[in-house]
């Protein structure tokens, strides 16, 4: 069963509740079963790959998401949502790249399973 | 994965999935993906025709459905069919005639199969 | 004698706005002057025919004259319009929602 | 054949939620095999005693045969434990999870 | 606006609007507000007593609410009422056997009562 | 009736849905009329107050908010949620200040009417 591959679709705010975290365990998991894991986020999903996060209350999503992107995490970003929200380079975590709608289908196409987190 | 179905739950506006949902279509649509949408629950409010943003910024969901169901014979999209759950529709008194033309209205049955058929499944 | 004003954006099947609807019909039993506001997704209870719970809990609210305002900016933005609501329900613009909310006496309590 | 994953991270009194339930009943009906995993505020629904109509949806699937699975940490930092839940529903830990995401043939539908 | 009601309906966790009211509370307790809350609907879950984050980041709300409702002697803050409307509480199971110490038990009519003497009410 | 005063307390991200909107709607509406408006952003709400974005298919948080700075709304941000967020003065829009829970209180105080928006 190891060695395949898990797409994680997230859509919601770091802090928003509970999914960023959600999607972090799950990779967490995935990640150390031998799979390899990638997250797409997308609308405010994006929020999570920023710089400077001082979480407090809650996990800090910029350092679980930097230890994941260290242990193979692959993250993409939509990038018309970083527009959007005005989030440039210079916000940016690094190891998460601004990618596109053709970017999460080619991502989908080689995944064996997908999950959406958020809404 | 190849097969790709679109389940949008949320009603237009107040969320941004159904949004996304929509945008998401439209986007495989031309990337030539092999797609489906199923509206469910209040995400068939998103099939209402006469959406009317004014000037308020919004764009119209039913409009963008459109671009889909009735794509442009110059565009490269294809004709991709968008499924509205004829129950969810009905316990909101929303009929056939209030929907924008083109979508496809299912039953509980057809609305399983299609889930059970899909190979990945997106949640907006 | 203080008004409550009761708001609401959730859409009418969640339990946010059924719990808002409860509370304006039960603010109304006990003899308080009550208004309710939809706004955002919440127009889709005011939009006939709808189902139960939200509409019934409309109905009743308006037969115990409580007054039911749809925010028409949002009605028409999902496709709806303000000639087939169930009568009573009162279209209003951002100008009338906010005069309602500042009205001497007046208490708002939302959005739900 | 294809077992579908339903996963749920909604509350049970969400139309999320609800609609979830349903579907995996739904595909039980048609001899789909079908698991639910229950995530976030989703765990609420199998801690007893709750009140229909989740609960009962739940009871309903467990007496068909399918697998209930519970984020054993959601539920506990939530202050509930594995020991009350439900005969039939299973406390999961997230490699659990991933191990029912990735079996071969199996599709997740979710999360709602 | 003098006194100020916060309306916790949403569980915690899943959803930061929880524990948004929760520090919300805390805040306005240590700023000598007169403030009350009312956990209601899937909200009576913040006072679900035994909340256990482990190592996970979270701060415990069932621990936080212990703030308000047994403030330390030597805290400037007071003890604030927190109300937990009992029909949403019996609905989910929960009894007050399960709910953290000092919380106070309300009715369908308390409720109304507490929410038609509020100055100014936030909704969590 | 005019020269009251209306706070509206926002705690969802501009782009997450219709929140954002009916505040920026309500506030100018209010404005209009006459009133004194005070906005208080926490949580996923101080998002909003972000510099640069180019919002497409749905209303300009930025520049509905900065319109509605330059007609004298009153806008105050939780400033912890900042914090948390990695929101740094050099990602905020003038006008929109860093405030406390005590501010937030401080304008409750003096307010006719409150309403949040979020949630």
């Amino acid at each position: 069963m190891a060695g395949k591959t898990l797409t994680i679709f997230l859509t919601t705010a770091p802090y928003a509740g509970e999914h960023a975290s959600t999607a972090m365990r799950l990779a967490k998991a995935a990640l150390e079963a031998g799979h390899r894991v990638n997250l797409f986020a997308s609308a405010d999903g994006v929020y999570a790959f920023t710089a400077g996060h001082r979480a407090k209350g809650l996990p800090n999503a910029e350092a679980g998401f930097r230890q994941l992107i260290d242990q193979e995490l692959h993250v993409e970003l939509c990038g018309s949502c970083l527009t959007i929200r005005g989030l440039g380079p210079e916000h940016r975590l690094s190891g998460a790249e601004p990618s596109s709608m053709l970017g999460l289908f080619r991502l989908l196409r080689d995944s064996d399973a997908l999950i959406t987190v958020g809404s | 994965m190849e097969r790709l179905c679109l389940v949008i739950r949320t009603a237009p506006y107040g969320h941004l999935a159904a949004a996304e949902g929509v945008r998401h279509l439209i986007g495989a649509a031309t990337a030539g993906m092999e797609v489906t949408a199923v509206l469910v629950d209040d995400g068939i409010y998103v099939a209402k025709h006469g959406q009317d943003p004014g000037d308020t910024g919004w764009t119209s969901l039913s409009s963008a459905l459109q671009q889909v169901l009735q794509p442009d014979a110059r565009a490269a999209s294809r004709r991709i069919p968008v499924y509205v759950h004829t129950p969810s529709a009905e316990t909101r008194g929303v009929t056939r005639l209030d929907l924008t033309p083109g979508v496809e209205l299912i039953d509980d049955d057809r609305l399983v199969e299609i889930l059970a058929e899909a190979g990945g499944v997106l949640i907006f | 004698m203080l008004q409550t004003l009761v708001l609401i954006t959730s859409p009418p099947y969640s339990p946010q706005a059924q719990r808002a609807l409860i509370l304006a019909a039960a603010l109304r039993t006990r003899g308080i002057a009550v208004g309710v506001v939809l706004l955002q997704d919440a127009v889709f209870a005011a939009v006939p025919p709808n189902a139960p719970p939200a509409a019934a809990t409309i109905d009743a609210l308006l037969s115990n004259a409580v007054p039911v305002y749809v925010a028409e900016h949002d009605l028409r933005l999902r496709g709806f319009s303000a000639v087939g609501l169930p009568a009573g329900v009162q279209p209003v613009d951002d100008r009338r929602i906010v005069d309602l909310v500042m009205t001497d006496n007046t208490r708002a309590l939302g959005c739900f």
